[in-house]
């Protein structure tokens, strides 16, 4: 770990590692689904499983990228659609709040995302890696920019 | 050793001859704020000033410090770069006496070896204080405003614009160029009367009682400590507090200030805390500070400077509360 | 316990009457002639009225059924022949032969992938193409290949075979043949289902015809993100995005032009107005046009759905039957040629022409039917009586869902669980539980072992192998500190991998062992097992998905995919390290019930419990059982409710195990699922009783409406009232030549807006026994839409056939009421036909009031920590799927006190509330989950913001020590608590905050 | 100059485990000059340090005679403990040390030695134990009374089993009430009874005591009782530790640095600061 | 007038015995106003009253330590923006409020050392503290101002590039000594073991460093989400003048944008953190 990593690489890595969080129920169905239908995306997220984006604290998402992830995506299912009934409302707040902290502090908000889709969503799950390694990609580039 | 009577501009201008072999600390402002901090030129260090918020044992103690790196397969040990050299400019009596006291700790019967080559390579040129400020209260502990303890240069005003420079060690000669002239005695005895009446504006007087260790098992920490918040603001920010904590971030083991009054310091890994309560988190500060280091080092661990009460969040004047105990 | 039911489909309602039967304890064979269980929900895109995700919500059910030990499913399957036999049947099942070994295949795709012969997709409707050797769906269950036989080129033209030269498994078996078990069963349940109707014989529509008309399930399909578009809305004839699109209601429903669908489908006015929504979402600036004869939205939330149709997707509802629709030939649009309210027909063009199309019962079903002796009525479902929703002719033989009428997705899954209570009457006991448990081997203790990590990379054939260095991986996982064992694995899931893996555990002394294969979701299960077997805690597993989610979805880089593949083996290790053994809680059931409410649904609920042998305790607040029956007389179907009443009544009070509390409140109800304390009163009388679940029927009660006079004037009378009248002769109705009737009053507006579903059959049976006893007098309807869904439209034809006049009426304009000084009324009311307001003249009014909800519901509410709705109705856990639970455990709902329904809808929640009652209360014990929230007490303030979270009100404070305390057995693992809790007090087993760390961690360090 | 605060690499050859939270780990240095020079004394301890996790402090168990090796008994409490619960044979770790004073084995000669232990306290006393051992001929009688929450507790299984068969030594085992196996033999009751049962003699005596303050408490009160003076009893502090060489200052009590001045303190050392530790 | 009518009332309190501490605001050796807790009736003389009474008294009650050395009934004296601090405080049960005698205190404003009002005097909307939830009021009522919230100074902020910015935001974190000043005397940072203070797993890099501070007040600010008062006691004692109300009022901002909710309103409130709204914006979500 580089004491410097959540100010981004010193130089942009080739492939970048950004982490998944993953509820149980949709988005990780959806991220099955994509493979069953073999769409094809970027190969720089690792997936972790929750049981819940409603387990989702912020700490763990800051904790992330303070450990060196170059982004960090949250997926969970869509509102409503919740196997726990309302876990996703509530994470959904304290998305918000990060997210706006995040960027508040100057943080590029690109590298911070959440995403609903749901276990018949493969092609979006596709989808919504693609942009989130695009943008955690831009982000990175453009702060080594400004970074001089 | 060498003293000397230089004119303000000649005074600037020899320490601005020095920028290019050393490191100049000096007090500077930041954002409505006064700190030590590393300057780039004269035009940003001031003169007139009572003490920074900071003190300069961050020079030689930081607040967090990568001591080494460790890996499964290897140790690489970090040693700060003193290639090269650092002046610290204008430092006060209190903070540089205070250095003395924590040479006694860090350059005692373990060596600390960070600790040890910043003090050797650096050099402090001290500043006498004309207007000290309500709180400070230096001259009942044994400094004063114009004391020269711990510094390797002093400066001392005679009139506007012209100083008096004690020269008082070798690494002090190494950065003062032979010049000005040899104080006489009115300039002498102008600079003695600034130091009186520097010394008489000091109305505050520590006065430890003589029972004080007895009163150690007292209600009475229990009645001055509630106000406390446990923050660590009084040890951070005093110049002769020196505990700390050895922490890892990822394979980097890093010494960190570390504060008495925080609810992690005693704490076990299981649970446990001898001295969990906040009065006896703040009796220590004291004890340790007035007694103990007294018993081991045969000098008291405070130096007067009054940050600790400037400071204070909720205003808890260590001078009233010793002296009442 | 041997006791079989057999299930025949495998559609929503057969997988949850097979679910609730296998959770009671007792077998299930599950019959279904699809080669996959999921039936017509699997090709929904979302529900109504909440639009979720159908496939969501649906495959954790047949994930759940599938793996239930008392389940068996035979999937591709017919029934050759059942006899009946004493106390019960015999089946002969035939499985039709897949020509793929169920056993070997892997559902890798890969034989699918290099099948050279394309065919039609009959689970996608047509609209694209398939391989002749397929699966239905990404998500089917059970997961296996099948191959068309009659368009294989190996079949027809001997030649091909490569599926079997691809499949690594060795699955594919061109010799397979058809296998047949004969089983015997003490009960049949058919949920056979239906089907849509097919509008190629209705040509006006242009279906079959014109590319751009489609049905409502093809358009489905065409919503659905996993469907033959990609979710992509486009129109078949050039695939491009429809901007209007034109909805045709009652497409093979009310329509008796060509054949006999005299019934209305019911579901179709809501499919139509979510699918317009979910168009709207998918593309701001798509119209959707919705061509009806009356909006049916009777269901709990449906009006305010059509409300926010209009209002927030620009959704147009035009009341009209269409008489043609003609395609412009270059454009393919569709003009729809429409008659307006007032006569005019005038003409629309639309880019595209859904057809809501009705169900009808399959020839194939008949037969079935006939054969198993059941009747049907004419137009070919199962009827059945109100009070025996479910019973048929045959004894033994339930029916449930659409074979009874059709219904939409939650009357299903009621009749279902309701099924499953019938069927299983005399199986079950309580002094047999119904939990399953395994022998496995003792537990190690690996606090005394040393920390040892065994990894098995899977190749999946050459699904993963073929992409990811595999060999290399292993290498890699065999550097970690740790891992003493690594190795890889051609097919982890075969029976002789599962007993390697079992035997190197064994032999390397492994604490934690990771797998890296494919997804969890599917296999977890299964090599959990293989840990049990080998003495290890099932949960020191950790499952790394490197095919899902890397081999498959970066098949073009070999580098970056293993590079990936090690990544994810890096972190499995990471957080292997900090797995811990897991234990599900045990806690006993008290085996009895509490039935709050003595209406008919609380009846029938505690009649259920009672007549499967258990305890039920049934609660009234008034001196006399039957609730709003006793005000009722007959139904449409039912001429003397009160005589049926009162053989309940008194078979509920002569049951020995019903224990009836009339006159009686409920004062506290304490504890949780299995185990609950409630303190009842009876005037000065208090007692405690202690029960395992809770049926909540509290009932509704009929409005009180201060509109058209009804409180001064004694001609204006309500249905109820005016039932009565009839009943009794009342010498008023001399003096009336003419009744009025006004629906919908109160209802559907402001702060009552929902439908209260069972007016408009109120008024239709009163109209009908007036016009019997009173042929002469006249009668005038004021209705909005009528609402007579389902089996009661055919009496809806009826009545207007009696001559009664209907008159819309439009909520910004409704009737007005005058007093002639001779007591006739006149009513003022806006003809949309005449355009003009009319007058008409009527001696008696009577006014369709609708139901409210009980105002004690919030009190009870609270009592119990369930939710209640905004209109005041009980807020069930799913509106689709879990139509009579509440999300807290233990806790069930039926009849009024859900919201509006007819008796029989009442009594058939009410039979499957004691169903799903059943399925705690037959058990012993009851067992929690093994991920549970944990408190650290040291680190908890009592601050309270994890129980204002918890759904399943698993958490509460304890006042004394001013800490929360989690009850595990409430608990379902969902970590909302952990996440919200500011302190970092609260934890979850199994994804812990150390765990989840690790996992990144590792990678990072 | 060396850094004071920089380990030195020791591998861990070999791991034991001894109940179901301690292990004991046996270090060999990397250092050829460092395996051969280190030397210690009963009573010292060192620091414990885990790539990217920390350092904790434990006392050496093994004996100051057991040469080209050291060996650490290590309680799952906190997270360094943890972690290094998760190492395995060969890895590396870092030790800096020994630091603190050392048992006074000196004034122990010609004289009773009786060792109190009770749980993981055992760890300090064993090496003491195995160097008085190892010179039997210069003390008089060996006492050693030893207990722990139940048989599964007790650590050092095979060696309690070894000084219980010699019969120059008295070697008495207890577990607390409740914590007996079927086939225990030893003692059931809480190590201060056990004590007072065996009633060593005050005279010409030594006692040295560990283990949890709760024990120690009952465990002095009995001694008094039994006529021992503060000066004759010998404990070993267990305290938060950070940088073992009396600077970080959390280990400081009154005037001493456990660290530095201690860990072993005579009774009539710790009364001056018994309340302030409690 | 006001002063008196304190001190009669912290004596009378006393000496009937109906509390047997009083916090107020008295006067420390070099002058300054400090916390003084006062048990003996006679030592009422000891409280003052002025312009620089900015400590937010509050804070002790939420101090487990004080409140465990001081178990009787207490009296304390708040000024109006302290009672949103205590309605927070008893919404989520920390506070035993029969326990407490709240004496409000009409505040005119308070002064910083150089007499300027205070900024969050300036835009005070509770000059006088509600009379239905003190037990005492002491001072004229003075009609609530209605004033539209002025968040300015955080859209200046928000304005700024994004690289601008961090600049600015890390221009502190360099500087930030992890004092934990700010924490220890917000009223609301009441937990037994501070997320910092956890080590295992430990969430946030404990020295003070830019990364790690500023993740440290990041986790601060999303800890006071739908909590902080705007009481202002974090920025007034950090050392290194860190505008952590700035801070603070971004997240007040975003919250009451956002689920329409304001902190401090009432006992009753829950977190917006602990409810929802199904359509509450979601324009972030991908």
């Amino acid at each position: 770990m580089s004491r410097s990593h959540f100010d981004s690489g010193e130089k942009v890595k080739k492939k970048l590692k950004i982490i998944g969080f993953l509820c149980n129920w949709c988005s990780y169905a959806g991220a099955d689904l994509a493979g069953t239908s073999r769409l094809q995306y970027p190969a720089d997220i690792r997936i972790i499983r929750v049981p819940c984006s409603g387990r989702m604290n912020p700490l763990l998402v800051l904790k992330c990228l303070q450990e060196g992830a170059d982004g960090v995506l949250v997926s969970g299912c869509h509102p409503g659609d919740c196997h726990y009934q309302e876990g996703n409302y509530y994470v959904r707040r304290r998305m918000l709040i990060l997210k706006n902290l995040l960027e508040y502090f100057g943080i590029d908000k690109r590298r911070f995302h959440m995403s609903w889709v749901s276990a018949s969503e493969g092609a979006k799950w596709a989808d919504v890696v693609k942009k989130v390694v695009e943008d955690v990609r831009d982000a990175c580039e453009e702060e080594v920019k400004t970074a001089g | 050793m060498d003293m000397l009577i230089l004119n303000k501009h000649e005074l600037i201008d020899n320490i601005k001859s020095l920028f290019k072999d050393y490191e100049i600390v000096g007090p500077s402002q930041l954002d409505g704020k006064l700190y030590f901090r590393p300057v780039k030129s004269m035009d940003e260090v001031v003169w007139d000033f009572v003490n920074p918020v900071n003190n300069i044992k961050d020079f030689f103690f930081p607040p967090s410090q990568v001591l080494y790196e460790l890996r499964q397969d290897r140790i690489k040990a970090f040693e700060p770069d003193t290639k090269k050299k650092r002046i610290i400019l204008f430092a006060k009596s209190c903070d540089t006496r205070a250095l003395n006291l924590l040479d006694k700790l860090f350059i005692g019967d373990y060596k600390d070896t960070s600790y040890t080559a910043r003090r050797e390579t650096t050099t402090i040129i001290g500043l006498s204080c004309l207007e000290p400020a309500d709180r400070c209260f230096c001259i009942s502990l044994g400094g004063g405003p114009f004391a020269t303890k711990g510094m390797d240069v002093s400066i001392s005003p005679v009139r506007k614009d012209k100083f008096l420079l004690h020269i008082l060690t070798d690494k002090g000669k190494d950065i003062i160029a032979e010049q000005g002239t040899r104080p006489e005695r009115e300039e002498l005895s102008l600079t003695e009367a600034l130091k009186q009446k520097a010394e008489e504006a000091i109305k505050r007087k520590i006065n430890i009682p003589s029972d004080f260790f007895e009163k150690f098992d007292s209600d009475y920490w229990k009645g001055v400590s509630q106000a406390c918040i446990k923050c660590g603001i009084c040890t951070y920010l005093c110049p002769a507090c020196h505990c700390f904590d050895i922490i890892d971030e990822g394979y980097f083991r890093i010494r960190c200030w570390d504060t008495c009054s925080s609810d992690t310091f005693t704490k076990m890994a299981a649970g446990e805390d001898h001295r969990k309560q906040k009065y006896k988190k703040y009796r220590q500060r004291i004890y340790h500070k007035f007694q103990y280091y007294k018993e081991n080092f045969g000098e008291i661990a405070c130096v007067g400077c009054g940050r600790c009460t400037t400071y204070c969040p909720v205003k808890m004047d260590i001078v009233e509360i010793v002296n009442n105990s | 316990m041997n006791k079989r039911i057999l299930v025949i489909g495998g559609g929503i309602g057969g997988v949850q009457a097979g679910l609730d039967l296998a959770q009671m304890g007792i077998k299930v064979t599950l019959v279904e002639a699809k080669p996959s269980i999921g039936g017509r929900m699997a090709q929904l895109d979302k529900t109504f009225p909440t639009n979720d995700c159908s496939t969501c919500i649906l495959s954790p059910k047949l994930y759940e059924l599938a793996s239930h030990p008392n389940v068996d499913i035979f999937s591709y399957s017919t029934l050759d022949k059942v006899d009946k036999k004493e106390n019960g049947f015999q089946a002969r099942i035939r499985k039709k032969a897949r020509f793929v070994n169920e056993e070997k295949c892997t559902a890798c795709g890969l034989c699918s992938e290099k099948c050279p012969v394309k065919i039609p997709d009959l689970f996608n409707k047509e609209i694209t193409t398939t391989k002749c050797i397929s699966i239905p769906y990404a998500q089917a269950v059970p997961a296996v290949y099948k191959i068309d036989k009659k368009h294989c080129l190996y079949f027809s033209k001997g030649k091909c075979g490569i599926c079997q030269k691809v499949c690594t498994a060795g699955a594919i078996d061109y010799e397979q043949k058809d296998t047949i078990e004969t089983i015997d069963f003490d009960a049949i349940i058919v949920a056979a289902g239906a089907e849509e109707y097919t509008p190629r014989i209705r040509p006006e529509y242009g279906f079959g015809i014109y590319d751009n008309v489609v049905t409502s399930i093809e358009y489905e399909r065409i919503l659905s993100a996993s469907g033959p578009t990609g979710g992509h809305i486009i129109r078949p004839s050039d695939k491009t995005a429809p901007g209007s699109i034109a909805f045709i209601q009652c497409v093979g429903s009310r329509d008796i032009s060509s054949g006999n669908y005299a019934y209305c489908s019911s579901y179709c006015c809501m499919q139509a107005t979510k699918d317009a929504i979910i168009t709207r979402e998918h593309d701001q600036n798509a119209c959707s046009t919705i061509f009806y004869i009356d909006i049916r939205a009777f269901g709990k939330d449906f009006d305010k759905f059509v409300d926010r149709a209009q209002s927030e997707y620009n959704v147009k509802y035009i009341k009209s039957r269409i008489s043609e629709i003609i395609e412009k030939p270059k454009t393919k649009n569709l003009a729809i040629k429409y008659i307006t309210p007032d006569g005019r027909i005038n003409t629309k063009e639309f880019e595209l022409v859904v057809l809501s199309v009705g169900i009808r019962i399959p020839d194939q079903i008949k037969e079935l039917m006939t054969e198993l002796g059941v009747k049907l009525s004419e137009y070919g479902f199962c009827p059945c009586d109100a009070f025996e929703p479910g019973i048929t002719n045959v004894d033994g033989i339930y029916v449930c869902g659409t074979l009874m009428g059709p219904m939409d997705i939650p009357e299903t899954v009621m009749s279902a669980s309701a099924a499953a209570s019938m069927a299983a009457r005399g199986l079950l006991s309580p002094e047999i539980s119904s939990e399953i448990i395994k022998e496995k081997p003792a537990e190690i203790a690996i606090e005394e072992k040393y920390l040892k990590i065994g990894v098995v990379v899977c190749h999946c054939g050459v699904n993963i192998g073929s992409v990811v260095d595999v060999p290399e991986v292993v290498k890699f996982a065999g550097s970690f500190r740790n891992v003493v064992f690594a190795d890889e694995l051609i097919y982890a899931c075969s029976r002789d991998s599962i007993k390697y893996i079992i035997d190197k555990i064994k032999e390397h002394d492994l604490t934690r062992f990771i797998m890296a294969s494919c997804s969890p979701r599917t296999h977890e299960t299964l090599f959990k097992s293989a840990l049990e077997e080998a003495g290890l805690n099932k949960y020191l597993m950790q499952m790394t998905n490197i095919r899902d989610q890397c081999s498959w979805v970066h098949q073009d880089n070999h580098e970056e995919a293993t590079e990936k593949a090690k990544d994810l083996v890096c972190m499995a290790v990471g957080r292997s390290r900090y797995l811990q053994p897991l234990h599900e809680l045990d806690s006993e059931v008290n085996k009895a019930c509490l039935v709050i409410g003595g209406g008919i649904a609380g009846m029938m609920s505690a009649l259920f419990i009672a007549d499967n042998g258990f305890r039920a305790f049934l609660v009234e607040k008034d001196t006399e059982l039957g609730g709003n029956l006793l005000k009722i007389n007959y139904t449409l179907e039912e001429k003397n409710i009160s005589w049926l009443l009162g053989k309940i009544r008194e078979r509920v009070q002569e049951h020995p195990l019903i224990d009836v509390c009339l006159n009686t409140e409920i004062r506290e109800i304490k504890g949780y699922v299995g185990n609950f304390t409630t303190n009842l009163t009876s005037g000065k009388e208090e007692r405690n009783i202690e029960h395992g679940a809770v049926i909540v029927a509290t009932g509704g009660r009929e409005h009180e409406t201060e509109s058209y006079g009804y409180r001064d004037e004694s001609y204006v009378v309500t249905q109820r009232e005016f039932e009565t009248m009839l009943l009794n002769k009342n010498p008023m109705l001399k003096y009336a030549h003419t009744v009025a009737m006004i629906q919908c009053v109160d209802s559907r507006e402001s702060d009552k807006n929902y439908c209260s579903r069972v007016c408009c059959g109120e008024m239709v049976k009163n109209i009908l026994q007036l016009k019997n006893d009173y042929p002469d007098k006249d009668v005038y309807v004021l209705y909005r839409d009528i609402r007579t869904y389902g089996m009661l439209e055919p009496y809806y034809t009826q009545a207007r056939k009696t001559g009664a006049l209907f008159f819309r009426y439009d909520i910004e304009n409704k009737p007005v009421i005058q007093k002639e000084e001779n007591g006739e009324f006149i009513i003022t009311v806006y003809d949309e036909i005449l355009r003009r307001y009319i007058k008409l003249r009527a001696q008696l009014i009577v006014l369709s009031v609708g139901i409210d909800p009980l105002e004690t519901n919030d009190q009870l509410a609270r009592m119990l920590k369930v939710p209640l709705n905004e209109d005041g109705f009980f807020h069930e856990a799913h509106v689709k799927l879990r139509p009579v639970d509440f999300a807290t455990a233990g806790i069930f709902v039926s009849g009024l006190a859900h919201g509006p329904k007819y008796i029989n809808e009442s009594v058939s929640q009410a039979i499957a509330a004691a169903s799903r009652a059943l399925t705690i209360i037959t058990k012993d014990k009851i067992r929690s989950e093994a991920h549970t929230a944990v408190i650290n007490e040291v680190r908890c303030t009592g601050c309270g913001f994890c129980v204002d979270v918890c759904a399943y009100n698993a958490i509460e404070i304890d006042k004394e020590k001013n800490i929360a305390a989690v009850n595990t057995l409430m608990c379902k693992g969902c970590g909302s608590c952990a996440a919200t809790c500011l302190s970092g007090a609260v934890d979850l087993s199994g994804f812990t905050n150390k765990q989840l760390i690790q996992e990144f961690q590792e990678l990072f360090l | 100059m060396r850094n004071v605060y920089v380990p030195v690499p020791a591998k861990i050859i070999d791991i034991k485990i001894e109940t179901r939270d301690v292990k004991t780990y046996r270090l060999v240095f990397e250092y050829d000059g460092f395996r051969d020079d280190f030397s210690f004394s009963a009573g010292q301890f060192v620091e414990f340090s885990v790539p990217a996790v920390g350092e904790s402090t434990f006392c050496i168990a093994s004996a100051p005679d057991d040469k080209g090796y050291i060996e650490c008994s290590v309680k799952k409490v906190g997270k360094v403990t943890e972690a290094i619960h998760m190492l395995e044979v060969d890895n590396m770790v870092g030790i800096r040390g020994p630091y603190g004073n050392c048992f006074p084995i000196e004034d122990m000669k010609d004289k009773d030695v009786i060792f109190v232990g009770g749980g993981i306290g055992l760890a300090p006393l064993r090496s003491l134990i195995r160097q008085v051992l190892s010179g039997r001929e210069n003390f008089k009688k060996i006492t050693i009374i030893y207990g722990a929450l139940s048989v599964q507790d007790l650590v050092y299984k095979d060696e309690l089993e070894e000084w219980q068969k010699r019969a120059d030594i008295k070697t008495v085992l207890t577990v607390d009430p409740g914590g007996e196996t079927a086939d225990w033999k030893g003692r059931i009751g809480f190590v201060p009874s056990v004590l007072e049962e065996v009633s060593p003699s005050g005279t010409n005596s030594i006692v040295i005591t560990c283990g949890p303050p709760i024990m120690i408490k009952f465990v002095l009160l009995t001694l008094d009782k039994l006529g021992f003076a503060p000066e004759q009893i010998l404990t070993t502090l267990e305290m938060k530790m950070k940088c073992g060489i009396g600077q970080c200052g959390r280990c400081n009590v009154g005037n001493i640095y456990v660290c530095k001045d201690g860990p072993v303190f005579t009774y009539s050392q710790i009364k001056e600061f018994i309340e302030e530790i409690n | 007038m006001i002063i008196k009518k304190i001190k009669t009332t912290a004596k009378d309190l006393l000496t009937d015995g109906s509390v047997s501490l009083i916090i107020g605001y008295g006067i420390n050796g070099p002058g300054d106003v400090t916390p003084v807790f006062i048990k003996d009736p006679d030592d009422v003389e000891k409280l003052v009253w002025n312009d620089q009474c900015y400590y937010n008294l509050i804070r002790y009650l939420s101090d487990r330590d004080f409140i465990e050395q001081n178990n009787g009934s207490i009296g304390i004296i708040i000024k109006g923006c302290d009672q949103k601090s205590l309605k927070v405080l008893l919404s989520e049960s920390q506070v035993n409020r029969d326990k407490i005698k709240v004496i409000g205190v009409t505040c005119k404003g308070l002064m910083d050392s150089d007499g300027n009002v205070l900024a969050k005097c300036e835009a005070c909307d509770v000059v006088y503290p509600d009379k239905d939830f003190c037990d005492v009021i002491i001072g004229e009522e003075v009609k609530k101002k209605e004033k539209e919230k002025d968040f300015s100074d955080i859209d200046e902020i928000d304005s700024m590039d994004l690289p601008d910015r961090k600049k600015f935001w890390d221009n502190f974190f360099e500087r930030c000594l992890r004092c934990y000043a700010c924490r220890n005397i917000c009223p609301l940072c009441y937990c037994k073991e501070c997320i910092m203070d956890q080590h295992n797993p430990q969430w946030v890099l404990p020295s003070a460093s830019v990364v790690g501070n500023r993740l440290f007040h990041i986790v601060r600010a999303y800890h006071l989400t739908g909590r902080c008062v705007d009481c202002g006691e974090c920025e007034r004692v950090c050392p290194i003048g860190m505008p952590l109300r700035k801070i603070n009022r971004k997240i007040i901002k975003v919250v009451k944008e956002r689920f329409d909710f304001e902190s401090g309103k009432d006992q009753e409130q829950k977190s917006p953190l602990t409810r929802y709204r199904e359509n509450d914006s979601e324009d972030f979500i991908i």
